[in-house]
């Protein structure tokens, strides 16, 4: 389907309706226009039945009497007057709705018809539909929070979209990535996928110059070779985490109107087509976090430092097992490892120092510049008096190409700071050797799927 | 008119969802499938010229759309191996002929040139069109391998002969056809061509919802189709 | 070998001698006696070269000029004296030390024959040896310090005993249990485990009343068969993460002295005594976090209620993949479900409420009450206007004999007071639906192979 | 002394760390572990004999510490199959002595009950003594099941015959023990038996360091080993 509607209008609006806003605290129309009023942009609430303002801004009866051109309505009103509101929203030009009740596809026959009357009403006025049955969008950047869910305006800006099928994952993804103090360009729940599908969100988003990586929650689409074809034509890097490799069919059919696909079908067409998986909505963050904050690897070839064996073990255990290779060293890299600290426990790769030392920027910094590595994993334990090594690894990363990941444990109190600046320097840390090194192996496993995609032929429509 | 076409479209006329084996490999040898030489005849002493022309020894089969399980049809007359002589060949099919009118089905006989299984390696070829994916193929051992092990791999179609490849590559069972145990190596680029050309035919045909090309015998000189199932879209 | 040294005297002393204690900044002898000082109990600096004081306590000369009875020394001197001093301790009638430094059984011939003589020496004088080659042991409840680390005195005391078979691993685990504010009875590194080895701590912190489950880290050991009859016989729960599945031999060796064993026997032996396992270190943190907050589930039959389908499906995906069963509702709980929620979502199992509600307490205890469910898992996002269903959960795990497991998403600020509240109630929260399912899942499958444990019979030394 | 005693001090005694086939056997057979009736000769005409009371056909394999691979002796002279009289016995066993004297072994000839092998599925049962674990058992299905697949289940020995069920159970490939396509359900107990026992005689023999049981081959009326290698420690 080729749509004619402009996705900026929703993502980047300069003017909101909200249809059904209403002055009861709890309601959806009250926390969608608490979580809107803010914005920078001008913002009508609408609705029939209610008199007066709120948050400073008086009530209309329609979207037909703003006398402003609406970009984007966030309706709040239940679904089988959804396609009376869009044809007025029509009517009045508005580019883009979100619809955030239930009661459509997934909610069996008569839902099935309201659905398909609102979309082709839509369609005929160009009008983007985010959802039905989503919790909605959230750019933070922008102080855009088309959500109505309580706490989105704490968001950190950053480079991750996150495209997700359910709108309570896509919460769930933003929140963890809040907690951890990661930014996201965007958080989007797709819902039912009226007119707007992964496609669409995916290529806005690969053109949004905010966004350096696209992380996909999949549950089943019933177009995923168009998904796919999507996904390998973006230039950003992108991941899916597909859920349903046990039977949940069942469960998954009474809540988004579509069969969960066939798992074996989405592991091979996402590998066809250049697209990592991962198995968790942590690992799935954590791809899309280095991918948006470090340089992409060039191959698979992982340099592991550790200033501890223990870690350092499963790390490298675990790299393996994900079919990272950890090639040996360059001679020369060896030799700078021993001058720096001859008698080392072990400088092969993993180069183990034993314990957090001064030198251990040095070592990091010679291994990084290894011909023979595409990507560098470090581990060490904080230590209060060594602190990390912030000034041989600031800048580290862009000046060799690669990306530099850093894993570690220690005090909150003592390793906050430590953290942000390594952070600023450009090296994501991790506070799991196992999440560090899964996050690496992805991006290795990036670059060995672009290499060697081959995505189906393009088939003729007879 | 290609010929798949009119094949497709006398099943179609026929009020059929699945292709005759003959049918089947008929759409398979045009699309560049090799299989081995075989005719169709409706009369036992039809059934021995055949098989003097396709060369003993040959195996029979029953042809007809009303039989889709011609192993186990008749208790194992549905596939008669290793017919060494036209007289034999004549017996079997009269034997045949009898049993179908004895259920009262319309039956032929299919003729086909018997291949040396034990020279080669099973592979299991298929083709589906998903609803959501489109035209995907799959590639896996025969037997316990993709019964039990599941090991099978997939690709959306089409593909290149090199993607093919790779996908039978990334089979856990690959070693078995890569010279296991001092066996031949199989031509796995002769495989891989089948793995595309059955994409390909579910590219090219829009009717077409399964193939199933089971077994493809792989060998050191080529792939060769005995089997085949094609159903159509509802 | 039977030991009649008394690890109460290592892991529970009223005394420490700290040998090599340093008054320079940055030295172990310095950090762990820093660590050490504000022990309650006695603590003594040795250093034959220093004089004065260290923390308002006097340096003597050797541990046998301590006019005390030594229950512990903290042994911060390289490996070639260490035999010396264990032979001190011994005429001193100390009754554990830690050894700290590297340079043994680790580190070649010469390293090999140094810990040869001093295990010989500290047998004879019935000392318990924790180490060599370990950054030693924590226990919070008594401000017990006896690791050289920084940041160690803010573990939170709890139920969880980590056994780590390496120092850093040790560290790395603790440490992300408090970040996670995860109480731990003790944490242990191992290191070379010259006499004292995975059964004796086994069993010494199976007896520790304190003590709800213990974890193990596990690289490779020299009698595997002992460990896990250690294991199968403790009546508290162990849980296990053996690293090395892909190949690390190599230098794995360079670490512990140990062959890093076969994996693939690990894996089949932990499951024949018992133990189930677990491929990380959250996953570990978070089977043990549960088993020692929540009561153990009987079976493996596991019960999801969710407030959002999404995350639910994720969990009921993760827990199938692992082997639980999620199975079908009593009628009575059905109909309960459908009394509290007429046109609930999806009343099967999972339960899904569509969205948070105040009804959503009354629905986890219909569950939990049902005789067909051993176990809870619950998701739920934070809303800052409903807040978590405290009231009707808290006691409900005791109540029923079953743990109920919460997971959800929030801005922090928000959900740190409920999440509090939740904890404290008897319910173990999640801020991930993969890490909950996991953990569910394994304390599933500890009720599985508790079950079905069959231990290889005894075999007499001829 | 047990006999099993005794076989391993001869074995000592000639300075050998592996058992002959006949020795192995004789160790297992002594465990309760059921083996084709066999008997070890030394001449053609008493390789005929003992043919004679074993009962026809028969399989003829070398006997001698110094061949361990016998399949792969002399062209495959190592194991002949298929031995239908005396006289063909008389004359294979010939074979064996001439080429055993030419390349200055010594030899004897093991005459062995021939087992249809394809009337049950071939299953792997090992034992080792491992440095970490002490005795532990292993379970595969013969072949690419355990080369490819890597499908074994292990145990701690020893062991009672229940968890040895559950040990063969637990493999990916035990539908194929338990009536796969139509064939015979294998005889699980009798073949748990075997896994059991093979435990037990490391347990019992501290100087054992490695059984190789390979293949027993399990059948609908119990399991038969047909080969075993007994590998002592160093």
């Amino acid at each position: 389907m080729t749509h004619t509607f402009e996705l900026g209008r929703l993502f980047d609006p300069s003017s909101i309706a909200v249809v059904g806003a209403s002055t009861k605290e709890g309601k959806i129309g009250y926390e969608a226009m608490e979580n809107v009023h803010d914005f920078g942009g001008r913002v009508y609430p609408v609705n029939p039945s209610a008199e007066g303002s709120i948050f400073g801004a008086s009530f209309v009866g329609s979207v037909t009497d703003i006398d402003d051109d609406v970009d984007l309505a966030l309706l709040c009103v239940p679904a089988p007057i959804v396609p009376n509101v869009i044809e007025e929203c029509g009517e009045a030009g508005v580019g883009a709705a979100v619809i955030y009740s239930g009661g459509f596809a997934e909610a069996g026959e008569e839902g099935v018809e309201i659905q398909r009357r609102m979309t082709e009403i839509a369609n005929e006025h160009n009008i983007a539909l985010l959802g039905p049955n989503t919790s909605g969008f959230v750019v933070p950047r922008t102080e855009l929070f088309g959500s109505f869910a309580t706490g989105v305006e704490n968001f950190p800006p950053g480079g991750v979209a996150i495209v997700a099928q359910s709108g309570g994952v896509a919460h769930s993804l933003a929140f963890q990535a809040t907690r951890e103090r990661r930014g996201i360009s965007a958080m989007v729940g797709l819902g039912n996928r009226a007119n707007v599908g992964f496609e669409e969100v995916i290529e806005y988003f690969d053109a949004d110059p905010e966004t350096g990586a696209i992380i996909l929650h999949v549950e089943g689409t019933d177009d995923a070779r168009s998904l796919l074809q999507t996904c390998h034509d973006a230039d950003t890097p992108v991941f899916a985490y597909k859920v349903g490799q046990a039977d949940v069919g069942d469960f998954a059919a009474s809540h988004t109107g579509a069969l969960t696909g066939d798992h074996a079908l989405y592991q091979a067409g996402f590998a066809q087509y250049g697209v990592p998986t991962v198995d968790s909505t942590s690992q799935l963050l954590d791809a899309g976090h280095v991918a948006a904050s470090a340089p992409l690897p060039d191959g698979t070839n992982v340099g592991v430092v550790t200033a501890q064996a223990g870690p350092g073990i499963i790390i490298a255990d675990r790299l393996k097992q994900a079919g990272v290779s950890l090639p040996s060293l360059e001679d020369e890299t060896t030799e700078t490892v021993n001058d720096i600290l001859p008698g080392i426990t072990y400088s092969a790769n993993p180069v183990d120092t034993g314990r957090p030392m001064p030198e251990f920027g040095a070592v990091v910094r010679a291994v990084a510049t290894d011909e023979n590595i595409d990507a560098v994993l470090v581990y060490e334990l904080h230590e209060a008096a060594l602190g990390f090594p912030i000034e041989e690894l600031d800048g580290l990363a862009e000046e060799v190409g690669k990306p530099v990941v850093f894993a570690t444990a220690g005090p909150e109190s003592d390793l906050a700071p430590d953290r942000t600046e390594l952070e600023d320097a450009g090296v994501p840390v991790f506070e799991s050797p196992e999440r560090a090194a899964d996050a690496v192996a992805t991006l290795a496993t990036y670059a060995r799927l672009r290499d060697d995609a081959a995505p189906a032929g393009v088939i003729d429509d007879a | 008119m290609r010929d798949g076409e009119k094949v497709l479209d006398q099943a179609r006329a026929d009020g059929r969802v699945t292709l005759t084996e003959a049918e089947a490999k008929s759409l398979l040898a045009e699309a560049g499938i090799e299989t081995p030489a075989f005719e169709v005849a409706s009369t036992p002493a039809d059934v021995a010229d055949a098989a003097e022309r396709v060369g003993f020894p040959v195996v029979l089969k029953v042809s007809s759309p009303e039989v889709t399980h011609k192993s186990e049809w008749m208790d194992g007359l549905g596939v008669t191996v290793g017919v060494a002589d036209a007289d034999e060949a004549a017996g079997v099919a009269a034997d045949i002929f009898d049993a179908a009118e004895d259920v009262g089905i319309d039956a032929d006989v299919l003729v086909e040139a018997a291949a040396n299984v034990d020279a080669g390696t099973e592979v299991i070829v298929g083709g589906l069109r998903d609803p959501s994916f489109g035209p995907v193929v799959l590639t896996g051992l025969g037997g316990v391998f993709t019964e039990i092990f599941e090991d099978t791999t997939h690709r959306l179609a089409p593909i290149a002969d090199e993607t093919a490849l790779a996908a039978i590559r990334e089979l856990k069972s690959a070693p078995l056809l890569e010279g296991y145990r001092g066996t031949e190596r199989a031509d796995l680029d002769a495989l891989a061509s089948v793995v595309r050309r059955v994409g390909d035919l579910l590219v090219e045909y829009d009717e077409i919802a399964e193939i199933d090309v089971n077994p493809v015998l792989a060998t050191a000189d080529g792939a060769l189709a005995l089997d085949a199932l094609v159903v159509l879209e509802e």
